[in-house]
């Protein structure tokens, strides 16, 4: 293991009284002996918000480096500034002990530093094989790009990590998760000394993680620095070596990992006293189920669409929260959009209270009161160029407006509600959205949904990319919203948010109902056999329309 | 179609059987020989509505115009079409990378007057003159473009004004006119002809075949379609792009500088009057040759029958005969609603995922 | 929670004199106030009422143009139509005229309602890219109003139509109070009402706003429509004060001016902004850059290059920086 | 539209074919060297059983248009020809260029053209020779050789239209005031001609007569009324106007009523084409001079193409003799205008 190492320290804000007592060992020292990568007194500013104040971090040759903080803390920023994204105000970087200064995220890569960012960033109508060699497609000898051979050299890589695609299909026609993986299949392909991964999980299924993990391993024996960043501890447990801290764009800490305990971490991260966050469990629900009405408010019979679907049908009760579990492109977001009228049908029902709703809209939908929280916040979520106020009442604008015209003051009150119950973290409600941090997008979108009052609530991955702070909150709310009458469907990847949120689970695989646990069922190893479809799924249980929600 | 999709846990090495792949369409082997040729074709006419619809018009005329399917006709209306052709291959690549160029009418004109003045200096000069300077131009929108990070669509706007502007001065306000020596080889490269088609034609073609081989085969290709895909995207992965940009709006001038200087070769004379307006026509080409014009994907062969679509429309109005000039503006707007209306619902069958 | 907001205060005012976004906000007022500026030293009876009355009245249908153009280009749409709009308008004029005033007017609005409902259901019911479904009616269009109008310039006699040409209130010419009504409305629109915003968020966000469960179709074909009519408008406005309806030649390269406008006035192109003073200056702007070379009386040579480098000058100065 | 559409009183009638026919200003005799049929070099052949192809240039949109097209349709009618195809470039060259083409591929005989510019054309009269069809351009003279790329020109000389231009100018200012020039479109042959014979002329006759102002009206009313006010403004001296073509002229009129100015009076306009509306403006007072260009060639291109095949020698250029309006004659002449 590599020697305690620290760097030197800001100091400490105010808050720093109340903070979790810091392993001493982790301070001292200047030069960090074997850096790879270092940014030194480094500090980015936006217009109106300091991200990064006066950081030093160092990552060094073969370790697993885990950074941390909660969302907003300036993660992706410190990221963006080591690969030449963005430049720093102040401070300089190095690269193996020479100083470096990248113009462009091509210099840094150029350097050596292979980077997957927050938001997949491919480009999205080119094909997978293209996607993964642009820059560096393999030529044949008259110099022209050898097709035969990058569709070849795709499928190896990728079956690498266990995926299997036709190189050849369009990027957007894949699934986030998917996408990601494409992305990381690019990002270690290259031959670098430091590979950076921001987020790199947050639409993984778990069997990916596993995927993902074998390669951090394997890159590790390599000798090769990994810088990475996730919100869910487990992770970082498991595959880092040290770990830095970031708070509102300041440095906390740098140490090793093993010294910290989860609480620990989790109360430097929020600068929160340990009791305080003790009191919180792991995932924020409530220990007990809810109590569910006896007739369904949303029910499903028979939904099929062209290759994605065949025959769905799920009910929804009022006060339960419903799981949705699957594998990735197992039908999970398609089911969503499709009860939320975002997505036509050949054919199959829906029905709300007890009406059928024919040839549904998303707005038909949301007058029927079903909101759908989509799980793609970049590209079917925000309107980045409009203010943190106008995300919040895009939906709800007509109901906030009188004859057309918007009321101001009415718009303030909700989003001042939400902006303190969601604990968004933006400069002001006029901030743009798309200058937010990726976590305080999400609650943006949230809030969104939530200041509709629908009455089923439809959630696709609503705590991907959120801070442990902020995901308890998630869950939480999510756990009240279901106490208070409403009906919610989760979809996670996260299992154990899927265990321990939902009173029922739904498990689809290729489109098509595979099975549904309710009750004592709702553990994780019944749920990973039917995902993992050892046996076929109990035939009484296809139709879950029919059961008994108990 | 499920047989790309990430395959379940258990059974990974094992082929995907897709358990409910009823109706699914034909499923697409995942190796083995080409599909018979009529399906190629089928599918390639489904790639490119454009083609079908070309197709059908040609065939639709032939039958009722007698003097449409003639050779002579068809000598006519590709040499007419070959220099616009030219200027629809540069504003296809501007367009790949989500910009636009409007300039390319201005700076056809001013091609074509610089190369009949340069001509009076022989072969090389003609064709060096009107390059360089129109190059130039096209080299300042894409820096303004890429490095300024202005919007293309008001930079080629000024350009369009200024190059006509830079045009009306060297010809003292279009009172002179530039006249290409009778019988020289410059004049030969406009007006020589091989079996009757016209050297211009060939020029588009091998520029059509070279542009093809570029756009699909070179890592310059694939960083168009990356750049105008998501920018953001390909500056994250690393791509020149800003180099790239500069370089497309350079080759989009380039190319219009050499299709004005065609067309004065051809004319015999450095026209101030023409290309007024045929930034749009390249655009439509393009358009309706299913490039999109928000950038990202597009095809260098599906301009190719642009252009020969609207060479055809136009052909066609002359054919039916003595309609009035208003009504000859109504019907090639009608028609061109008729044909991208056409050419999307082709299109569109083929995304029924 | 908001300790990330609190910025630097002593830098305030000196960053703000050297803030990019400051350019970007105010870029376009500074140059209008530069032109002026130039002219006042240097132009022999530029600074006279009835001087900057000429310039208004005559920036007016642009403005008018501009400010439907402006909406169009908020939803990442464009509309090339605007001109053969205008000429449709003024060739149905001339036609109803024998009704009376109102009846002319509302035929020639209904008509640009018309022209814009197809280009708006072009758009978004058949999801045709908007320069190309505009431009069939750009080339159509024209060709449509010169059928109506038999090709001919009909001199206008209507008393109360050329009124609205000439007549001014309070001093102020009705051109001008309208354009400046319709901009104040339009900005209200954009601002206050939740057809504005729902427009921005559409420019913004397509499929966002569709999952929201904004009526996109519909605001889109509204927005197409409203542009529509206001081209009509400028047209029979333009009709009212040329004192004869001209479709070959009324509206000639509206479209690009209106753009210009639009685009110089700080409105991106790619959608989900707009700014309605923004584009009255703009429009302004260019009024004043053509005026100034007209009277200094340069070959159009000179002053098609001076323009051309002039809004060259002007976007780069309110060009939107990316902070790195 | 029109099914129940109703017009303000005054219709204009459209313009009588029949009156103001043109006249050739020089006959056959101008140049000594004539262009036979034997020396062109094309088969003989009867109009009455011919395909005759008509190209026109612009779109048929002002009245000098209209009435060009009109008047070579009725005369095809007139003689009898088998069939008369027509086409309009919409003032594109390369349109025309085609148009050219595509009406020699569908069999036309003997072709009329209005070009759209002097230079330029060449592919289409070579297509055209190849074939053996006489070309007979009207309007506008082509920089190519006569009785080799084409027969001949009909049309009027625009180097003399400005001078004729000028003359009235010097005769209504008493050769002395600031005059302001409303251009043509730029590039365009018509004003660079129109543009000469008139600066010249005055430099030579009027020295008194100072030119402030030269600004391109795009030939378009709206854009003659719009420079008109922004020199109204910016030069309060101007005494006099002259219009390349009436449109322009009758923009410039509008804007000088709207400044309170009395047009013809306070400021002299002076305009080439003499459209029905110029002279009818003369008429009313409000105008100076018209310098026609008549437009109705179709009696002289169809009598010129009948000469032609009956083996007579023709000139190279047929210019023909152009009026001119001023107040004396006006009135008078306001049927014969187009
Ligand atoms: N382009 C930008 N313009 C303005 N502010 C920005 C910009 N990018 C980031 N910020 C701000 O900088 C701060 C740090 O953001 P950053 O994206 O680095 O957070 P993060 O730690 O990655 O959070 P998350 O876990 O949610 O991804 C946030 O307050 C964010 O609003
Ligand atoms: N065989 C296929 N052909 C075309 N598209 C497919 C196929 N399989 C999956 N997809 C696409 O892949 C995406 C993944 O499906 P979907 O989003 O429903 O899965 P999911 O269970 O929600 O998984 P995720 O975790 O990625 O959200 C969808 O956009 C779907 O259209
Ligand atoms: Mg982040
Ligand atoms: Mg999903």
């Amino acid at each position: 293991m590599a020697p305690p190492e620290a760097v030197p320290q800001p100091p400490e804000p105010g808050a720093a009284a109340k903070e979790a007592p810091v392993p001493a060992a982790a301070e001292e020292i200047t030069a960090p002996a074997g850096a790879v990568l270092e940014a030194r007194s480094v500090s980015k500013r936006f217009p109106g918000v300091v991200a990064l104040d006066d950081v030093t971090f160092s990552l060094r040759a073969g370790e697993t480096h885990a950074l941390v903080g909660e969302n907003g803390a300036g993660k992706s920023t410190l990221i963006k500034v080591l690969t030449g994204v963005y430049q720093p105000d102040e401070g300089e970087l190095r690269l193996t002990g020479q100083q470096v200064s990248f113009a462009r995220p091509f210099e840094a890569q150029q350097a050596g530093i292979s980077t997957i960012y927050q938001e997949v960033n491919l480009v999205p109508l080119m094909s997978v094989a293209r996607n993964i060699f642009l820059g560096r497609e393999p030529k044949n000898r008259f110099g022209l790009i050898d097709f035969g051979r990058m569709h070849r050299e795709t499928t190896e890589l990728l079956d690498g990590f266990g995926v299997r695609v036709d190189p050849k299909r369009p990027l957007h026609t894949l699934g986030i998760g998917t996408q990601q993986m494409v992305a990381l299949a690019r990002a270690v392909s290259v031959n670098a000394q430091v590979v950076i991964m921001d987020e790199p999980t947050s639409s993984l299924e778990p069997r990916e993680v596993e995927t993902l993990f074998r390669v951090i391993e394997d890159l590790r024996e390599r000798g090769i620095a990994v810088l990475y960043v996730s919100h869910r501890m487990d992770e970082l447990y498991r595959i880092c070596d040290r770990v830095t801290v970031l708070r509102d764009g300041r440095h906390i800490h740098t140490g090793d990992l093993a010294d910290l305990d989860r609480m620990q971490l989790v109360s430097m991260m929020l600068g929160r006293d340990m009791a305080e966050v003790s009191r919180s469990g792991l995932t924020s629900f409530g220990p007990e189920g809810h109590d569910a009405a006896r007739t369904p408010v949303l029910t499903a019979t028979g939904l099929s669409r062209n290759h994605q679907l065949h025959h769905i049908s799920l009910s929804l009760y009022a006060g339960e929260v419903l799981g949705l579990g699957g594998l990735l492109g197992s039908g999970r977001s398609e089911t969503a959009k499709a009860l939320a009228g975002a997505l036509s049908l050949d054919s199959g029902e829906i029905g709300v209270g007890g009406r059928t709703l024919r040839r549904l809209t998303s707005a038909g939908a949301i007058r029927a009161g079903i909101s759908l929280l989509p799980e793609d916040r970049k590209a079917e979520g925000i309107v980045p160029g409009l203010s943190v106020r106008e995300n919040i009442v895009l939906a709800a604008m007509p109901r906030l407006s009188r004859a057309g015209v918007v009321s101001r003051a009415r718009q303030d009150r909700i989003v001042d509600i939400f902006m303190k119950r969601l604990r968004i973290k933006a400069a002001s409600p006029e901030q743009k959205v798309g200058e937010l941090s990726g976590g305080n997008q999400q609650k943006v979108l949230l809030a969104r949904w939530l200041c509709l009052e629908p009455k089923v609530l439809l959630l696709d991955e609503p705590t991907r990319g959120i801070d442990v702070g902020a995901k308890a909150e998630v869950q939480s709310l999510i756990d009240d919203l279901a106490r208070e009458g409403l009906a919610v469907l989760l979809i996670s990847s996260d299992i154990e948010e899927l265990i321990e949120g939902a009173d029922r689970i739904v498990v689809l695989r290729g489109g098509a109902v595979a099975g549904e646990l309710a009750g004592d069922e709702v553990a994780e190893s019944h749920l990973l056999e039917v995902l993992a479809d050892h046996s076929p799924a109990p035939a009484g249980k296809a139709p879950a329309a029919q059961e008994d929600p108990r | 179609m499920n047989e790309t999709s990430p395959a379940p846990v258990a059974q990974a090495p094992a082929p995907r059987k897709t358990p409910a792949a009823a109706g699914g369409g034909a499923p697409r082997p995942v190796t083995g020989a080409p599909p018979p040729l009529g399906q190629r074709l089928a599918e390639l006419l489904q790639r490119q509505g454009v083609l079908a619809v070309l197709l059908t018009v040609v065939i639709v005329a032939s039958f009722i115009y007698p003097t449409f399917a003639t050779l002579d006709n068809a000598r006519g209306v590709t040499v007419q079409a070959s220099f616009l052709a030219v200027v629809a291959l540069g504003m296809t690549m501007v367009i790949i990378t989500g910009g636009i160029d409007l300039s390319v009418g201005s700076v056809f004109a001013l091609g074509g007057v610089l190369a009949a003045w340069a001509s009076q200096w022989g072969f090389l000069a003609a064709l060096f003159v009107p390059l360089v300077v129109c190059g130039a131009i096209g080299l300042l929108n894409g820096f303004l473009v890429a490095r300024a990070g202005m919007a293309p669509f008001i930079v080629t706007l000024a350009t369009l004004l200024g190059a006509r502007g830079i045009l009306l001065a060297f010809t003292d306000e279009g009172a002179t006119t530039y006249l290409v020596p009778k019988g020289s080889a410059f004049a030969e490269l406009g007006q020589g002809s091989v079996r009757g088609f016209g050297y211009p034609i060939l020029i588009a073609l091998v520029l059509f075949g070279i542009g093809g081989l570029v756009l699909q085969r070179t890592s310059f290709g694939q960083t168009l379609f990356a750049v105008g895909g998501s920018s953001d995207a390909a500056t994250l992965m690393g791509l020149p792009v800003a180099r790239t940009k500069v370089l497309v709006y350079a080759l989009s001038g380039l190319l219009a500088g050499l299709a004005g200087a065609l067309n004065a070769a051809r004319l015999s004379s450095g026209v101030t009057i023409v290309g007024v307006g045929m930034e749009l026509d390249a655009i439509s080409a393009v358009v309706i040759g299913g490039t999109l014009l928000i950038g990202g994907a597009g095809s260098i062969s599906g301009t190719l029958w642009g252009v020969l679509l609207l060479a055809v429309i136009q052909n066609l109005i002359n054919q039916i005969g003595s309609l009035n000039s208003s009504y000859q503006s109504v019907v090639s707007g009608g028609f061109l609603i008729v044909v991208v209306v056409a050419q999307r619902y082709l299109a569109r069958s083929r995304r029924t995922t | 929670m908001t300790q990330a907001t609190l910025s630097t205060p002593a830098a305030r005012p000196l960053a703000r004199l050297r803030d990019p976004a400051w350019y970007q906000e105010y870029g376009v007022y500074l140059a209008v106030a530069v032109v002026l500026l130039f002219n006042a030293l240097f132009t022999e009876h530029f600074m006279t009422a009835d001087n900057l009355r000429t310039q208004l009245v005559q920036v007016a249908p642009i403005v008018i143009v501009a400010l439907g153009m402006a909406l169009v280009i908020g939803t990442e749409g464009v509309d090339l139509s605007v001109g053969s709009t205008m000429a449709v308008a003024a060739a149905l004029l001339p036609l109803y005229l024998g009704y009376g005033l109102v009846p002319a007017l509302v035929m020639a609005l209904l008509a640009g309602a018309l022209v814009g409902a197809v280009n708006g259901t072009l758009v978004s019911l058949v999801g045709l890219q908007p320069i190309v479904a505009t431009l069939a009616l750009f080339v159509g269009g024209r060709g449509l109003a010169l059928v109506m109008a038999d090709g001919q310039l009909k001199q206008i006699v209507n008393p109360d139509l050329l009124s609205l040409g000439t007549g001014s209130f309070l001093g102020i010419p009705l051109v001008v109070l309208i354009a400046a009504v319709l901009a104040v409305a339009v900005a209200f629109l954009v601002q206050r009402t939740t057809f504005g915003r729902q427009v921005v968020a559409i420019g913004g966000n397509r499929s966002a706003a569709s999952l929201a469960g904004l009526p996109v179709r519909r605001v889109l074909i509204g927005v197409y429509m409203l542009c529509g009519v206001l081209a009509a408008l400028a047209g029979i406005l333009a009709t009212a004060r040329l004192t004869a309806s001209d479709p070959s030649s009324l509206g000639t390269l509206m479209e690009l001016s209106a753009i210009t406008a639009v685009v110089v006035g700080g409105t991106p192109l790619n959608g989900g902004s707009i700014r309605v003073l923004g584009t009255v200056a703009g429009a302004l702007l260019m009024q004043l850059l053509r005026a100034t070379l007209v009277k200094h009386d340069l070959p159009d040579s000179t002053a098609q290059i001076a323009q051309a480098a002039i809004i060259i000058a002007a976007v780069y100065v309110a060009r939107e920086r990316r902070s790195r | 539209a029109s099914g129940c559409s109703k017009s303000e009183g005054s219709d204009n009638a459209s313009a009588d074919s029949s009156q103001g026919a043109q006249a050739a200003k020089s006959p056959e005799t101008s140049s000594g060297s004539g262009c036979s049929l034997q020396t062109y070099g094309s088969p003989k052949l009867d109009l009455k059983d011919a395909v005759v192809g008509f190209s026109q240039s612009e779109k048929e949109a002002n009245p000098f248009r209209i009435a060009e097209t009109q008047s070579i349709k009725d005369e095809a009618k007139k003689v009898g020809v088998k069939k008369l195809l027509t086409t309009n470039a919409q003032s594109q060259l390369s349109k025309q260029i085609s148009d050219i083409q595509d009406m020699l591929s569908q069999g036309a005989q003997f072709l009329i053209v209005a070009p759209l510019n002097s230079d330029g054309l060449e592919p289409a009269l070579k297509a055209a020779a190849a074939k053996k069809v006489p070309v007979l351009t009207i309007d506008r003279k082509l920089n190519s050789t006569a009785c080799k790329d084409y027969v001949a020109f009909l049309g009027s000389d625009f180097v003399e239209q400005g001078k004729r231009a000028a003359d009235a100018m010097i005769k209504t200012t008493s050769g002395k005031g600031k005059v302001a020039i409303l251009l043509g479109a730029s590039g365009n042959n018509v004003t660079t001609d129109r543009t000469k014979g008139f600066v010249d002329q005055l430099k030579a006759k009027a020295p008194g007569l100072e030119i402030v102002a030269q600004q391109t009206g795009e030939f378009a009313r709206d854009k003659g009324q719009q420079v008109m006010e922004q020199l109204i403004q910016s030069k309060p001296d101007i005494t006099a106007v002259y219009a390349e073509n009436d449109e322009m002229g009758l923009g410039a009129v509008t804007a000088l009523k709207a400044a309170g100015k009395k047009p013809g009076k306070d400021v002299k306009i002076v305009s080439v084409d003499g459209t029905r509306n110029a002279v009818q403006a003369l008429v009313n007072g409000e105008y100076n001079a018209v310098i026609e260009s008549n437009p109705r060639f179709g009696p002289l291109a169809f009598a010129t193409a009948q000469k032609f095949y009956g083996g007579e020698e023709i000139p190279e250029n047929v210019i023909i003799s152009d009026r001119a309006y001023d107040e004396t004659n006006a009135k008078a002449s306001l049927g014969g205008a187009f």
